[in-house]
């Protein structure tokens, strides 16, 4: 009974995760906002799920129509949407700038060119 | 002068030394108007204090409030005879202490000396904040901004050393004072709901048993100034500073403050009746004794005069604190009275050591034999301030070590009555071969040749000597007060 | 007009951004909002007027009352949060044009105070709103623009911290819309107060556990709350120096205001305590960010860095408090909230300006500077002994407090820890003290003159709040009290 | 279900591909599918949105920004044992959650007991539009909606501060791709203006159908940016400059907020429309009307404006 219930929750929280796990794992920048990309889209999915109503229709008036989904989860989703890709698209111009500015966009790449510039510092530093 | 409304002189007294300070800081350009700004600042101070006494010998409690600090923290200041003693004490040694800094300062050429005279300045207000303080968070505050203030004064040489010292200086006490004071200080708060110094204590029987003794203790190692052992280390190491600065520390100002807070909070916030029979109060007697004894020992070992000095004051300093630990109204009349004949003394011994190594550039004991000779007047002075500190006739330093010793018996504290004996004689030990030296042996060869140290200088270092003979012949104002404060402690 | 502050005070700065953006020159906009940021200012001092006279304002966006429409809803909390975040906000805008002229190009200037205004006006939002996901909205509103802000570091690193901060931020959002999502289908609301009428019914539901573990870490993630910190120190070290400024004295602020706002005004005090034991968690959490960001920020060469590991150790004292969890705790949170900003304000403009003057801030820029920037260093001695907590200073204030709620609720260690911190302060503040007055200006340097007037000013007037506050603490701590009485009750 | 099951094996094969210029591709596909999963919920209006933004503009970005990042990740990995944890502990307590949250698609649910019965059956009245997210999202919350254009105009501020556009024509090498092809650039010239009336329709329908300001912008951005790819971004960018973009962007804000200013004067509260028409729900349309209008302008200029500051990096366009 509650795997039916909930089955939709399940594979939504499973790609959730998934796309979480590209965020943090991955050590490309570009990837791991994919991930993101694909953490958020879930997150969305779940909201209309809970706005879902068995036998409902799309909240558009309609004089036949008496069982309508929940339209409130739908006004949520469209504005989070529209901030996932803005948020996407200034993340996207960090890396070309990160990219620009390193040579690389590969997270160990990055430390190590820092950690490179730190030593060269110190050596000035000393003499 | 004597019409001033007391409030006003409180008001000033914290003032002056500010205003002084400010005119110092202008005049930084000119150096004989900025001493003169000094001078002026210190002698108006002492006029301004000195119009106070009176009305507290005569019962009054003059009192102001500045401002809430937080609601129902106000600062807040109240005359009584303690505070009113050790006010009298500062304001009477600044200016001597002042004449004395330009000659050493000038005799030795040393830098920014604007900044030194100026935070002086700030130290000596701070330090009528303390005396005054009508609460304990008041009490704090002013404690702090001493601390605060004498930092540049202990770092003024800039060197690496002397940054060292600061660095000791500072984390001693900042860290006994928020680390043990500030929580003592909410606790007791927290307990009475108040923090107002009043005559029996505010304690009462809000708390029992080890946490008040814990409580006590808190207070004791909080108020670092007091150099009780182990807290003590900032004391000797402060000794990179200049000499008048030692002075200023050791009898001025810094350690005075210490033991005075300890005299207080015992007195007016514990009470002795609270005190008296509880259990393991007698801890703080012992950590008293012991730094008595202990730091003669180590004072016998120094071959450096000022650090021999610096541990003398630790002993001395326990003294007082023995004398409130002792927990009798007579002992504590000694305590009192031997805050300020102590400053006397030890104001007049390091004086003398200024003197010597701005005359000689000597430092070491070892190496003074024969100067008694090139220096009468300077070691003349030296030669009484040790008498005091050892506590022989007629040197003021009797006086107090009588009482205490009184006061040890009247309560039956053999163990005080013990250490007082042993220490007077390591105190003996350890100051009269510096006499012989210096008068005694034949001067090594190969010294530069000198005399006397720059006129002020000598000549407030004799002054200072020549009173403590005068305090043992008509103790006076400070008897009385101090006697007004057993009364209080009994009420 | 006076009816509509709540809303004004929000759509000024969000309004005068765009306005902002039609202006092409770098003066004329920070002209313009510097205009709007003093506005914004004045308004939500008449707010804190409203607020204490008449009690909590509430408004209805759109005409629709709530829980329909979205609902502004200022009380106390909010007001002196806002008074707080505009105050900052406003002050450092005035510095800003000195502040930028030599770490931002003059073309990017214009869009730099656009994207400033966005910031203060999101940070803003999040605080005046009564709706749940109108905070997410606003939320991201500020993190964009402050994501922007940081990159506009000279130092390349602004970039990658600007990244890391992007994806930690993002995720801390989205934790927090999957808490909003599931606190929506278990009550059907979005509105703060309605959700607070209809938790109790269903406290005991796992779902309604995991909303409020999920909001909460989302919010600790902005709030930098060790161990979730590691944005923090890269983010404030290498962007701008008037950023940092502005966001270490508000940003976290913010933050802070929505936990507080959450726990205590949403789910109501010790919600999840059979869950979660929230306060236990605080606590901890609070003093090991205490400890560990005070030991590294004493190692730290860059003076910049060093304040922003001392910020995560200061943010570990407002967590504290809340974990005490008594009135007294809560009144020294928020009074450190309001003091830190004063302090954090001071001290990172002061460092502005020494970055100004010499365009560092490693310890070996300030060899001298004693002498060579008395004023400018005067600043940052009062602001460190602020963040020792040190009487006459602000930072006594919350200290006293904060450690008054310990010893009352007779959490001792916590006391003598919180006391321990504040020692370790003093170690990373004398450090910069005596290389500035001890140190000789090693010769050969070009001789550096004090700041100018334009960052001195701001500057000062936050130190002197600091002395101010520190010695007349009554109204900040009256405020702080009954603030903090309307959420958990207790003597107010 | 299907569609779920689709969705996990698209997200599974992004984490497996190596191949950036792939993987944003099977990122494009999990939007579709998502978009598509959107309308078996019911939810039009979010699917029409999230196959315009995930199908459309973030491969789009993505690609743009490949162009210049490159194409291949290298394969080294990081702590994943540690992150491999902390992911199965968030999504256990996930899972938990979902244990005490109501059945799937129960009409009884509280979500849909509370708020949405009012938006469900007065909107139609109140607001006077048969859309009932149109009016949620521009009236209800209108307000939100502000914030969302905020947002959208955030970004494109923060892009311009970090990829400045260079004023005027850069380097003549513009997106040549396609420049070559005579039959794409004669079909293009046919599509484009039907997109770009496709945009207006989706604009000004949105009370009734699916549709919107967001949409609108975004196809109306799609339209030009198809130009960009056809002719050349130099040639695009004389036509519609980026100093006018910029205005345009910021002034569609404004129009937004104009709106609730002039509700206030009107003396209502702050985006209250029914005070800007003698009749409430002629001044909910007529309010409805403008801030569409206004998201659509910000969102349309935002769109274009980014894409040009990516293209003007790239230099091919990101095609």
């Amino acid at each position: 009974m509650m795997l039916v219930a909930h089955y939709n929750y399940w594979v939504v929280i499973a790609l959730m995760m998934i796309g979480f796990y590209v965020v943090i794992v991955q050590g490309n920048l570009v990837k791991k906002l994919i991930g993101l990309n694909i953490f958020q889209t879930s997150v969305f999915i779940f909201y209309i799920s809970v706005g879902k109503v068995a036998g409902g229709s799309a909240p558009i008036y309609d004089p036949e129509v008496t069982l309508y989904s929940n339209p409130l989860p739908h006004v949520l989703i469209l504005t989070a949407i529209v901030v996932g890709i803005a948020t996407m698209a200034l993340g996207l111009a960090l890396v070309v700038r990160i990219k620009e500015a390193y040579g690389s966009v590969e997270e160990e790449e990055l430390q190590a060119r820092d950690l490179e510039a730190e030593d060269a510092q110190q050596k000035e530093n000393q003499c | 002068m004597m019409s001033l409304s007391p409030q006003l002189a409180i008001v000033l007294a914290l003032a002056l030394p500010l205003v002084g300070g400010a005119g110092i800081l202008l005049s930084g350009r000119r150096p004989n108007l900025r001493e003169g700004v000094t001078l002026v600042s210190a002698l108006a101070l002492l006029a301004v204090v000195a119009t106070l006494v009176p009305q507290v010998l005569a019962g009054e409690r003059p009192q102001v409030t500045l401002f809430e600090l937080l609601p129902g923290l106000e600062i807040r200041f109240v005359v009584e005879p303690l505070g009113m003693l050790f006010a009298t004490v500062a304001a009477f040694l600044w200016p001597v202490n002042s004449l004395y800094s330009i000659g050493y300062m000038r005799g030795n050429n040393e830098q920014h000396q604007t900044r030194f005279y100026f935070f002086f300045a700030v130290a000596i207000a701070a330090a009528m904040g303390i005396a005054f303080a009508g609460n304990l968070v008041t009490l704090f505050v002013f404690y702090e901004v001493l601390t605060l203030s004498t930092y540049p004064l202990v770092t003024h040489k800039g060197s690496e050393q002397a940054m060292g010292a600061g660095r000791t200086y500072l984390g001693i006490l900042i860290a006994t004072s928020i680390g043990l004071l500030l929580p003592a200080i909410i606790w007791t708060w927290h307990l009475t709901g108040s923090g107002d110094f009043t005559p029996g204590g505010i304690i009462g029987d809000s708390l029992e048993g080890p946490l008040l003794v814990l409580l006590l203790l808190m207070f004791m190692f909080g108020i670092g100034k007091a150099a009780i052992m182990p807290v003590h280390r900032w004391l000797p190491a402060a000794m990179v500073a200049p000499t008048p600065v030692s002075a200023l520390l050791h009898a001025v100002a810094v350690v005075k403050a210490g033991v005075f807070s300890v005299l207080k909070i015992v007195v007016y916030v514990f009470g002795l009746d609270t005190l008296r029979g509880a259990p393991g109060v007698e801890l703080l007697l012992y950590a008293a004794g012991f730094t008595v004894v202990a730091a003669s020992v180590v004072a016998l070992r120094q071959d450096n005069l000022k650090r021999r000095l610096a541990y003398s004051t630790i002993g001395q300093l326990s003294y007082v604190v023995l004398g409130a630990a002792i927990l009798a109204p007579l002992s504590v009349v000694g305590a009192a009275l031997h805050v300020a004949v102590h400053a006397l003394g030890k104001i007049t011994l390091f004086f003398a050591a200024g003197a010597i190594y701005t005359a000689s550039k000597k430092t070491e004991i070892s190496q003074l034999d024969g100067i008694g000779w090139r220096m009468p007047w300077t070691m003349g002075a030296f030669a009484i301030g040790a008498l005091s500190m050892i506590g022989v006739p007629p040197a003021a330093g009797f006086l107090s070590k009588w009482y205490i010793t009184m006061g040890a018996i009247q309560a039956g504290e053999w163990l005080a009555l013990g250490v007082i004996v042993i220490s007077t004689l390591l105190n003996a030990a350890y100051f009269l071969p510096i006499l012989y030296q210096a008068f005694f042996k034949a001067e090594q060869g190969g010294g530069k040749d000198h005399g006397e140290a720059p006129l002020p200088a000598v000549v407030a270092l004799c002054f200072t000597a020549l009173l403590t003979l005068v305090v043992f012949l008509f103790p006076g104002v400070p008897f009385e007060l101090a006697s007004h404060l057993g009364a209080e402690a009994q009420p | 007009m006076l009816n509509h502050l709540p809303i004004l005070q929000v759509v000024i700065p969000l309004l005068a951004a765009p306005a902002c953006m039609l202006l092409d020159r770098a003066r004329l906009a920070w002209l313009f909002a510097t205009a709007a940021g003093l506005a914004t200012f004045a308004i939500s001092c008449l707010l804190l007027y409203q607020v204490q006279h008449s009690g909590p304002i509430s408004y209805a966006l759109g005409g629709w009352e709530a829980p329909w429409g979205i609902e502004y809803r200022i009380d106390l909390l909010s007001a002196y949060v806002l008074l707080v975040v505009s105050g900052i906000g406003a002050l450092v805008l005035v510095a800003a044009n000195t502040g930028v002229s030599r770490e931002i190009p003059e073309a990017k200037q214009p869009l730099f105070y656009v994207t400033y205004l966005l910031c203060l006006a999101g940070l803003l939002g999040i605080v005046a709103t009564g709706d749940i996901f109108n905070v997410f909205v606003f939320l991201e509103i500020s993190s964009l623009a402050t994501y922007a802000l940081i990159a506009q570091g000279k130092n390349r690193r602004a970039l990658w911290a600007a990244y890391q901060y992007l994806i930690v931020g993002t995720i801390g959002a989205t934790f927090i819309l999957i808490g909003i999502g599931f606190l929506y289908s278990l009550t059907g609301t979005l509105n703060m107060v309605d959700l607070a009428a209809r938790l109790p019914a269903i406290a005991g539901s796992h779902t309604a556990y995991t909303a409020f573990a999920f909001i909460v870490v989302g919010v600790c993630l902005k709030l930098a709350l060790f161990p979730l910190h590691l944005w923090l120190p890269n983010a404030y070290t290498y962007a701008p120096s008037i950023v940092t400024a502005f966001l270490a004295a508000t940003a976290t602020k913010v933050a802070v205001y929505l936990l507080i706002r959450l726990q205590f005004s949403v789910f109501g005090e010790g919600f999840a305590e059979s869950a979660l034991p929230l306060d236990a968690i605080f606590l901890v959490l609070g003093l090991v960010g205490v400890f560990v960001a005070s030991l590294v920020a004493i190692q730290q060469p860059n003076i910049k860095r060093l304040f922003a590991y001392s910020s995560v150790a200061q943010i570990g004292y407002m967590i504290v408090g809340m974990g005490v969890g008594t009135h007294t705790g809560l009144q020294a949170t928020l009074l450190h909230l309001f003091n830190h900003a004063l302090m954090k304000g001071a001290l990172f403009l002061a460092l502005a300006a020494v970055a100004y003057r010499l365009g560092s801030s490693d310890i070996k820029a300030f060899r001298g500077l004693g002498r060579a920037m008395p004023l400018t260093m005067a600043a940052i001695v009062i602001g460190g002994l602020s963040l020792i907590g040190v009487p006459l200073t602000v930072g006594f204030v919350s200290k006293w407090y904060l450690v008054l709620a310990t010893i009352q609720a007779g959490l001792w260690p916590v006391a003598v820890l919180i006391l321990l911190g504040s020692l370790l302060a003093v170690v990373y503040v004398w450090r910069v003290v005596e290389v500035a007055y001890f140190q000789q200006r090693p010769a050969g340097l070009a001789v550096v003159k004090e700041a100018p007037l334009a960052l001195l000013v701001p500057t000062w007037l936050l130190v002197i709040g600091n002395l101010y506050f520190g010695v007349q603490a009554g109204f900040t701590a009256d405020l702080a009290g009954s603030a903090a009485a309307a959420l958990i009750g207790g003597a107010p | 279900m299907t569609l779920l099951a689709l969705l996990v094996v698209t997200a599974l094969a992004i984490v497996w591909l190596r191949d950036l210029f792939a993987a944003v591709m099977v990122a494009g596909i999990y939007g579709l599918l998502s978009a598509s999963f959107f309308v078996s919920m019911d939810a039009v209006d979010v699917a029409f949105t999230e196959a315009a933004v995930g199908a459309g503009v973030f491969p789009l970005l993505m690609l743009a920004a490949l162009a210049i990042t490159g194409r291949y990740e290298d394969t080294r990995h990081k702590r994943q044992l540690s992150s491999l944890v902390l992911v199965l502990v968030t999504g256990a307590m996930l899972i938990v959650a979902t244990w005490d949250m109501p059945p799937f698609g129960a009409a009884d649910a509280p979500a849909h007991q509370h708020l949405a019965v009012r938006y469900i059956q007065d909107s139609p009245q109140e607001v006077g539009i048969p859309n009932m997210v149109t009016s949620v999202l521009a009236s209800y919350r209108g307000y939100d909606t502000l914030g969302e254009v905020a947002v959208v105009f955030t970004a494109v501020v923060g892009v311009l501060c970090l990829l400045s556009l260079g004023r005027g024509t850069t380097q003549s090498s513009g997106p040549a791709a396609m420049q070559g092809h005579v039959v794409l650039r004669v079909v293009g010239k046919i599509l484009i203006p039907l997109i770009l009336l496709f945009a207006l329709y989706v604009q000004f329908h949105g009370e009734y159908g699916p549709g919107g300001g967001f949409q609108a912008g975004v196809i109306f951005a799609a339209g030009i940016i198809l130009y960009t790819m056809l002719f050349g971004l130099d040639s695009t960018r004389r036509v519609v400059k980026p100093t006018l973009l910029r205005v345009l962007a910021a002034l569609g804000l404004l129009l937004y907020g104009s709106v609730g200013v002039v509700s206030l004067v009107a003396g209502g509260n702050f985006l209250d429309y029914s005070v800007l028409a003698g009749d409430p729900v002629a001044g909910q349309h007529l309010g409805i009307l403008v801030i569409e209008l206004g998201v659509g302008v910000t969102v349309a200029a935002a769109m274009i404006l980014i894409f040009y500051a990516f293209a003007d990096r790239g230099g091919d366009g990101g095609a």
